[in-house]
């Protein structure tokens, strides 16, 4: 019974998702058929008598006909379709969450799969994010599609990567070896790849080449690295079936060779941190991200780079066991206050407000790494709160940025003023996502920011804290000065142009939760612990 | 086998891998540096059967087949599959706008070799522990998957041409699965599979986007795509 | 004992009020024979309060309370100084709360109350007297506090009484190098207060040099004599005041009438030498630039922070 | 029972109910309800803090709270002091607040958020002194910065200065916070834990070097939220350019936490320090007090000159606490008791009147539309109540008799006189010149008070919207009453406070028991003679006026007063044009202190076409720029600046740069792992 339930929890993050993708695929398939069967007919009168007379015949409205009745009643049912998945990733890890308190641990597929609690954990955010994005996502499309972009299966096409995008992320979040992590998070790769260049525009081919580039060689670090370590673990003496499961090498990891272990960290940690938006593989992202769909922004900024970074969290487990926490600290903290300088220095004089969030999320991945590589209960803790606050309030922040970007047509940041006068709930909502990614309380940024730095200076890492902190503030002076120009001031008229409160619940209900975990974490309170528990914090 | 002919043969391979790597960074051609790839794809192949042959073990030389089915065949054809296109459109305007040549790289051909000299030394220095641990024929042949690992890092750096990129992300590819076969004959089988899908989706997506790139620039020099900065 | 003490008060206060006028007039006329002059005689400002006193209050138009309550009050806060100050007795029934700086402080918000009166009035001149009245008091207030501060030291408080008697049992205080810089330094404070030459001429009408007269040219009639007045006792009370601090002898500190009577005198005699001083120094003497005033107030506020250092280290060896 | 908690909670709760109250309701009753919680929530605060000032103690912990750290709450005497001031300024300001907001449109102050944060801000302001662990402090305190920053922003629309003020204050709050953070975390690190109960406890092992560490980084945090140079720059601005209401809030209650930071960390948790840390404050204070009230008297913006007058008067405060902390590090502890104490006072004698002083600015502005005193001017005759209740607040900011600043610098100067007495040759050098900057700016003051009172309120008009004025309306009216009478029972009956200021003083680590003495009709420092007796002084002074004003008209003939026309050296019907504005008024002073204010000057002259000697219209321009800004803060922001642009070379555009980034580094960190880790 508890084999089955737990085969069942661990299984279905990933399959749903991917039933979901599978569904819009055979329902895209059936108004594409549509237009199929439509094209000979449209085409008939063409080859007959050239260009037909508009009117004369049904031919000629026959496509529009189908083209578009089954979408406004397919695509409203589309639009719930989506919630599905993430509902059913947040269901599953709350189901969990009961299961691995007190630090237990679910396997299933002889141990391919396994969840613990910094499982549970990143399947939370992964949900809650997922939640926030997917709900946002058809007025996104709607927008498209009145801009006259989205070409007749680009809806579907959306639906389906966004569906086997948050299927890789979970896969990656729930398997416990190593090998299929990495592939999973490659998966990711590929997957955004088509859906930042969605638009097809030059910019957006840009960005897409760019980030299957980058990331793609980054990545292929990361699986040198992990070879390197398999290299390690079957000298070590460890079979061939468990070299990479996580659970074991932990467990033996200080039997491993220190010079190849060394090796191995060093790449998955330049690797993975290139997903993750670490330097020095850091690039794809402003662009990226910019050119995403804003729900897929969200999507990749809130998750997908803490996913990366969920990775790294293992494999710290095995080098510090393997070395010491002496090196893992020194080069995440050198590669965090590096990303972070080159963030904060980036945003000083950024004009494009998606770049400057995707810088953000550079900012808040360093203060993560920050964390990780303090490593004490404290800070592991806060680096989690961390990925979950800036999670919500990062996917807001995106989201909104989207509404804006259809609302003024530009994503230059001295183009859009008086947002607060033109669209109140929107502004807001936007203004308090960048105030709670500058840490303001009550928003948990500032609780988890507070623990890293209290963990720091407890560990006597003052220093590299300290400069944390100025490069962090000079980030907040370039994001409040941008934010406020955008948002304040009078509006262009005395009409306000708001969008329909239908297109903002999701938004809201991501600040309420960043803000309610920055107040109390309630019953995430053992979890958290757990978690941290899980990935070294003892 | 023998020790001494497997050694042999191993290293043969590997020398093979390495040079043709090298080939790829020397050579401007893109058609020519697709072929060098393909038969670095059979280098690499041997590899595994090698091993298979050489430790009686037949699941390695099966894997081995499908990797030369896939790193020599496939991906060699997906990639030669994109440049006929993009020539094609090139001979259809009779301009040579040069899609098919690496006409100047960013670090020119013998700065290259002597660089990719320099990497080979790095990675044999890199490598000393590796082999150090264990010290059988095989990982002393590491150095040259690291080595060309280095390379395929490098030619990314440097070449200017979409494909060239793609082959430079595919060379930096194979000196990973090289190294697998060499440090640890192969990872686990589900990995391996997993691995040679993403690596498949990945070139196709490359291509796709080559293409795109190409509608969209009219070029398919990298060094075009600056539109996105700060 | 409380008789002969509440009487020093009202004493006190009687012969800053009544000896104000009588200071002035005979200031002028020291002056005036210095000058070669007969001099209208001790008595005329008394004659000139008189006419003033008689005629008809006059309020502008436009103008507010301001206008009309601050001649008043400058009377008023000279006279509650004067209450304080141990110009005759230092054993008086208020003697505890005579603070020095309380006593600054009540003097400055007389000037304070005509500064605003000048510029309740909403004239070029009223503003502009009231804008350079109160540039002095504010550059004046270092240099008064530092003093105080020198003075206060070898007390060991800031209460008047205190500083008097002391001094007045223990002479040598103010042979010291301390007593001498503060003596000097108040002296140029009390100028600047009190609106001489060299920082104001009392008796110039020209408009680019007027500083007090251009606060108080609106006023007439009872409302002038009161300003007058004021001006007057605020004179004599800080003549009195620099007596007291720097040649006490004579002041009662006991209560008795007979030392008040000696006391009387003595103080008459002491502001009347002052006053014939500092009349004559005016003869020689012209009016300051009025953007070189500051030099002076500088100068004397270095006198005073000597004072205070010098008492300092010299208390400290000793 | 004890009154705290449930003073507390119910704060709390009408917080909690105010703020959707104030989100959700139309109209005119968002304001009343938001307002009503508001006052509510003041005089909770107050209730809570009087009752900590009368010795009542209280202490709880809410582990669940705030994650990963658990909310801690204490509440004594200092604590108590300041949540009395804040909760007394509060409860004026909303009763103020509700008639500033009424009818004053959709937008700014009375919008939803204006009105759902204002109980917020106010409930933070009570509770950051409650706070007992480090976690607690900085989460209040950035809540207290973030609900104050959003108000500052309420007026957005209107005007573009405000959003600058506003990225300013937010900025510099923030380095603020950045500084605590890094002090306070370092003394919590080495004093192995967060709750100020273990930093007292461990504070005496940590080392002196830290030790200078943290009250170094804390002091700078504080003393840029109190107001004091070199971190000054954000409340000339964000005080001028929040809604008044919320200036009277910030200036009168928030800037006092500066000081209660430097006390609670410097004295409390660190158990006092060193020479060099007071010496630093009090030269601090120094120099704000002369600084901050030379800019006030070159200003020509009313609430600009009262943001000022408020970095002087906490540079005042800050003089005082600095004093103490010199006189304790020499082992005069008693007399440090009485330079606390005073500094204290003038804390709460700071807040009674500048609230006022803000309020009644408030209500010119709403008035006229006009903050400029140069367009302002006659409103004594059109708004004689509040004329009334300026001139109330200005006496006890100019700091002399009979208004309740003046009580506490004569204690200040008292205690600073006084010093002099302990030995050591840093108190020697230090004091004289501290009495003369608290002199100099006690000067300045009456000029910027005169200049303030005079130019706005008297003469005639000098534009039409100082014309057109009208009289507030009673509940503002009604608020600024209640100050007034809390500055009125301040000046004439400071004893009242003795016993609480002693307790705070104690709760601060000194023996201030009796600190401050006299009784309720007078006041004098412990151990030193000289006494105040403020009712006496206005009882003489009123006596003393009678007679001035009864003797003449004996005297005279008892006519009535006849009106005539003005004489202006008969030079015709004076017009507003004649009047001193306020940029003429602070002209004698501007020349006076040219070195240090360096005063930027444009003449412009046009002549007439037809010769250059006849001048047809004359331009004529001055600005006083703070000085401190452009020397220190134009460098560091053009280096960002100029960083940033260079910074935009690392993000060029081109995938073989960021390849090469990884390129590059992957091959040095190999080379680091060859050649040996």
């Amino acid at each position: 019974m508890g084999e089955v339930s737990s085969v069942l929890l661990l299984t279905v993050p990933t399959a749903l998702p991917l039933a979901v993708a599978g569904a819009y695929a055979l329902a895209g398939l059936r108004p594409r058929t549509g237009s199929v069967l439509a094209v000979p007919s449209t085409a008939e009168p063409v080859m007959a008598g050239g260009r037909p007379a508009p009117g004369t015949d049904g031919a000629g409205r026959m496509p529009t006909a189908v083209r578009e009745a089954p979408p406004a009643q397919g695509r409203h049912l589309a639009d719930w379709a989506a919630l599905v998945s993430p509902a059913g990733i947040l269901a599953c890890a709350v189901l969990l969450a009961l299961r691995v308190s007190g630090g237990r641990a679910l396997r299933a597929y002889s141990g391919l799969l396994r969840a613990d609690a910094l499982t549970v954990w990143m399947l939370l955010v992964v949900g809650a994010v997922a939640l926030i994005a997917c709900a946002s996502a058809p007025a996104h499309l709607a927008d498209e599609g009145e801009a006259g972009r989205a070409a007749g299966g680009s809806v579907w096409r959306f639906h389906i990567l966004v569906q086997a995008f948050l299927a890789a992320m979970c896969l990656a979040v729930v398997t416990a070896n190593l090998g299929v992590l990495w592939v999973a998070i490659e998966a990711t790769t590929i997957v955004t790849a088509f859906l930042v260049g969605h638009r097809r525009t030059r910019t957006s081919v840009e960005a897409a080449w760019k980030y299957v580039v980058i990331c793609s060689a980054g990545i292929a670090l990361a699986f040198l690295g992990t070879v390197l370590i398999y290299y390690a673990a079957r000298q070590a003496g460890i079979g061939e079936a468990w070299a990479l499961d996580w659970p074991t090498l932990a467990a033996r990891a200080d039997r491993l060779d220190p010079a190849v272990t060394r090796l191995g960290i060093t790449l998955v940690v330049l690797g993975f941190g290139a997903k993750a938006g670490l330097v020095p593989l850091h690039a794809w992202l402003p662009d990226a991200h910019s050119q995403a769909p804003a729900p897929v922004s969200a999507l990749m900024s809130g998750v997908l780079l803490s996913v990366a970074f969920a990775a790294l969290l293992r494999y710290r487990m095995i080098a510090n066991a393997a070395l010491g926490p002496d090196f893992t600290r020194v080069l995440l903290t050198v590669i965090a206050l590096l990303t972070l300088a080159l963030a904060a220095a980036l945003m000083l004089a950024q004009r494009d407000y998606k770049r400057m969030l995707a810088y953000s999320s550079m900012e808040h991945m360093s203060l993560i790494a920050l964390g990780t590589a303090i490593g004490t209960p404290l800070a592991l803790s806060a680096a989690l709160l961390h990925i979950a606050g800036h999670g919500l309030a990062k996917s807001v922040a995106f989201c909104a940025s989207g509404r804006i970007l259809h609302l003024t047509g530009t994503a230059r940041i001295g183009r859009v003023r008086g947002l607060l006068a033109r669209a109140p709930m929107l502004g807001g909502a936007f203004g308090l996502a960048v105030a709670a990614l500058l840490a303001f309380p009550p928003f948990s940024l500032f609780a988890s920011e507070l623990g890293i730095a209290r963990a720091g200076f407890t560990a006597g890492m003052g220093w590299p804290v300290a400069i944390a902190l100025f490069l962090v503030l000079t980030a907040f002076a370039a994001i409040t000065a941008r934010t406020a120009r955008m948002i304040l001031g009078p509006g262009p008229g005395p009409h306000a142009d708001e969008e329909p409160s239908s297109n903002l619940w999701p938004l809201v209900l991501g600040l309420a939760a960043c803000a309610a975990l920055g107040i109390t974490l309630g019953p995430l309170a053992g979890l958290l612990t757990t978690a941290a528990h899980t990935i070294g914090g003892r | 086998m023998s020790e001494g002919l497997f050694t042999q043969l191993l290293d043969l391979a590997c020398g093979a891998f390495l040079l043709a790597a090298v080939i790829v960074l020397w050579r401007r051609e893109l058609t020519a540096i697709v072929r060098v790839f393909a038969l670095q794809g059979v280098a690499l192949a041997a590899i595994p059967v090698l091993l298979g042959v050489h430790e009686r073990r037949w699941d390695l030389v099966v894997v081995g087949v499908g990797i030369g089915v896939l790193r020599a065949g496939l991906l060699p054809y997906l990639v030669r599959r994109a440049l006929t296109a993009l020539t094609a459109g090139q001979q259809r305007y009779g301009t040579d706008t040069g899609e098919s040549r690496e006409t100047q790289p960013l670090v020119n051909v013998a700065a290259s070799l002597l660089t990719a000299a320099a990497l080979t030394l790095l990675a044999y220095a890199v490598a000393r522990p590796l082999v150090e641990l264990d010290p059988t024929p095989e990982t002393q042949a590491l150095p040259v998957g690291l080595a060309v690992v280095l390379i395929g890092f490098f030619t990314l750096v440097t070449r200017r041409r979409a494909l060239s990129q793609v082959v430079g992300f595919l060379l930096l590819d194979n000196g990973i699965t090289a190294t697998a076969f060499l440090a640890a004959a192969g990872v686990p089988l589900i990995v391996e599979l997993g691995v040679s899908f993403d690596v498949l989706l990945a070139v196709l997506v490359l291509q796709i986007l080559t293409t795109r790139m190409r509608e969209a620039f009219g070029t398919t020099d990298i060094d075009d795509l600056r539109e996105l900065h700060d | 004992m409380s008789g002969v003490g509440y009487v020093a008060v009202a004493g006190q206060v009687a012969v800053v009020a009544a000896g104000g006028p009588l200071l002035a007039g005979w200031m002028r006329q020291v002056r005036a024979r210095m000058e070669g002059r007969v001099g209208a005689g001790v008595l005329q400002p008394w004659r000139d309060m008189r006419k003033l006193l008689r005629k008809e209050p006059i309020t502008p138009v436009g103008t507010g309370p301001a206008l009309r309550i601050a001649p008043a009050l400058v009377v008023a806060t000279v006279a509650v100084a004067a209450a304080l100050v141990p110009l005759l007795s230092t054993d008086t029934p208020i003697s505890d709360r005579a603070d020095l700086i309380l006593v600054v402080a009540l003097i400055a918000l007389g000037t304070l109350a005509l500064a605003l009166a000048g510029l309740d009035s909403g004239t070029a001149f009223g503003g502009m007297g009231a804008s350079r009245e109160m540039t002095v008091a504010a550059l004046v207030e270092p240099t008064i506090l530092l003093s105080v501060f020198a003075l206060s030291i070898p007390a060991g408080s800031t209460n008047l009484p205190a500083i008097v008697s002391g001094t007045v049992h223990d002479p040598a205080r103010l042979a010291s190098p301390a007593g001498l810089l503060a003596t000097a330094a108040l002296a140029v404070a009390v100028l600047a207060e009190t609106g001489r030459i060299p920082v104001d001429n009392p008796s110039t009408h020209l408009e680019l040099t007027m500083i007090h007269e251009a606060m108080v040219l609106e006023y007439a009639g009872p409302d002038l004599a009161l300003v007058e007045l004021g001006a007057q006792m605020r004179l004599t009370l800080l003549l009195g005041l620099l007596a007291s601090l720097f040649a006490p002898w004579g002041i009662a500190t006991s209560a008795s009438w007979a030392a008040l009577a000696v006391a009387l005198a003595l103080f008459t005699l002491k502001v009347a030498v002052l006053g014939a001083v500092l009349a004559a120094a005016e003869v020689f003497w012209a009016k300051l630039r009025l953007f070189r005033v500051p030099e002076l107030l500088a100068g004397s506020f270095l006198l005073a922070l000597l004072a205070v250092i010098v008492s300092y280290f010299l208390s400290s060896e000793s | 029972m004890s009154l705290v908690p449930a003073a507390l909670a119910t704060a709390a709760g009408l917080a909690a109910v105010g703020a959707p109250a104030g989100a959700a309701l139309p109209g005119v009753a968002r304001v009343r309800a938001s307002g009503v919680c508001t006052a509510g929530v003041g005089v909770a605060g107050c209730a809570a803090g009087v009752a900590a000032l009368g010795g009542q103690r209280w202490a709880a912990d809410f582990p669940d709270l705030m994650p990963l750290a658990g909310a801690y709450l204490a509440v004594d005497a200092l604590a108590g002091l300041f949540m009395a001031v804040a909760g007394a300024v509060i409860a004026a300001v909303a009763v103020y607040g509700i008639g500033y907001a009424t009818g004053h449109g959709e937008h700014g102050v009375s919008s939803r958020a204006g009105q759902a944060l204002l109980p917020l801000f106010a409930l933070t302001l009570v509770l950051v002194p409650a706070a007992a662990s480090v976690t607690t402090f900085l989460v209040l305190w950035e809540l207290m910065a973030f609900t104050s920053l959003l108000l500052v922003w309420a007026e957005h629309r209107g005007r573009a200065p405000v959003r600058a003020a506003g990225v300013w204050y937010a900025v510099m709050t923030h380095l603020g916070l950045v500084l605590l953070l890094a002090g306070l975390l370092l003394l919590a690190a080495r004093a192995g834990g967060e709750t100020f109960a273990a930093l007292r406890a461990g504070a005496a092992g940590v080392s002196p070097t830290v030790r200078g560490w943290v009250f170094v980084l804390t002091a700078a945090a504080f003393t840029s939220k109190a107001g004091a140079v070199p971190l000054h720059a954000w409340l000339p601005r964000a005080h001028p350019e929040a809604p008044s209401a919320v200036s009277a809030l910030m200036s009168a209650a928030m800037v006092n936490l500066g000081v209660y930071g430097v006390v609670r960390v410097g004295f409390d948790l660190l158990g006092g320090g060193p020479a060099w840390w007071w010496l630093t404050i009090l030269a601090l204070g120094g120099l704000s007090a002369v600084y901050g009230i030379l800019q006030a008297a070159m200003a020509s913006d009313l609430k600009r000159l009262l943001a000022y007058s408020t970095c002087e008067n906490m540079g005042l405060v800050l003089v005082g606490v600095g004093a103490a902390g010199v006189f304790a590090a020499y082992g005069d502890e008693p007399l440090a008791a009485a330079a606390l104490a005073a500094g204290l006072l003038h804390v709460v004698n700071h807040a009674a009147f500048k609230a006022l002083l803000f309020c009644a600015a408030g209500s010119v502005l709403r008035a006229t539309g006009e903050r400029n005193l140069d367009l302002l001017g006659g409103l004594r005759a059109r708004m004689p109540l509040t004329a009334g209740l300026f001139a109330v607040a200005a006496l006890g900011a100019v700091a002399l008799p009979p208004g309740n600043g003046f009580i506490s610098e004569w204690l200040l100067l008292q205690s600073l006189i006084h010093g002099l007495q302990v030995p050591g040759v840093a108190p020697a050098v230090v004091l004289p010149l501290a009495v003369a900057l608290v002199s100099l700016s006690a000067g300045l003051a009456a000029a910027v008070f005169v200049k303030a009172l005079g130019v706005a309120f008297f003469a005639r008009p000098r534009g039409p919207q100082a014309a057109g004025a009208k009289e507030s309306p009673p509940l503002m009216l009604a608020g600024m009453g209640l100050l007034a009478v809390l500055c009125a029972t301040l000046a004439l009956v400071p004893g009242l406070l003795a016993d609480g200021l002693g307790r705070a003083v104690s709760a601060a680590g000194l023996p201030g028991d009796g600190a401050l003495r006299g009784g309720v009709l007078q006041v004098r420092l412990d151990n030193i003679s000289s006494l105040l007796a403020p009712l006496w002084v206005v009882a003489a002074l009123t006596v003393a006026l009678a007679v001035a004003t009864g003797l003449p008209r004996l005297y005279g003939h008892r006519r009535r007063r006849r009106d005539a026309r003005l004489w202006d050296c008969g030079g015709g019907a004076p017009s507003p044009r004649m009047a001193y504005t306020a940029m003429s008024f602070a002209e004698p002073l501007q020349r006076v202190f040219d070195d240090v204010l360096a005063p930027e000057q444009d003449v412009d002259v046009t002549p007439v076409r037809e010769s250059a000697y006849l001048v047809e219209r004359v331009r004529f321009q001055r600005r006083v720029p703070d000085r401190i800004e452009h020397r220190l803060y134009e460098p560091v922001l053009g280096a960002l600046a100029r960083a940033g642009q260079a910074a935009r070379r690392l993000a060029g555009g081109s995938v073989h740069l960021y390849l090469g980034y990884g390129f590059v580094v992957l091959v040095v960190l190999l080379l680091v792992l060859a050649v040996g880790w």
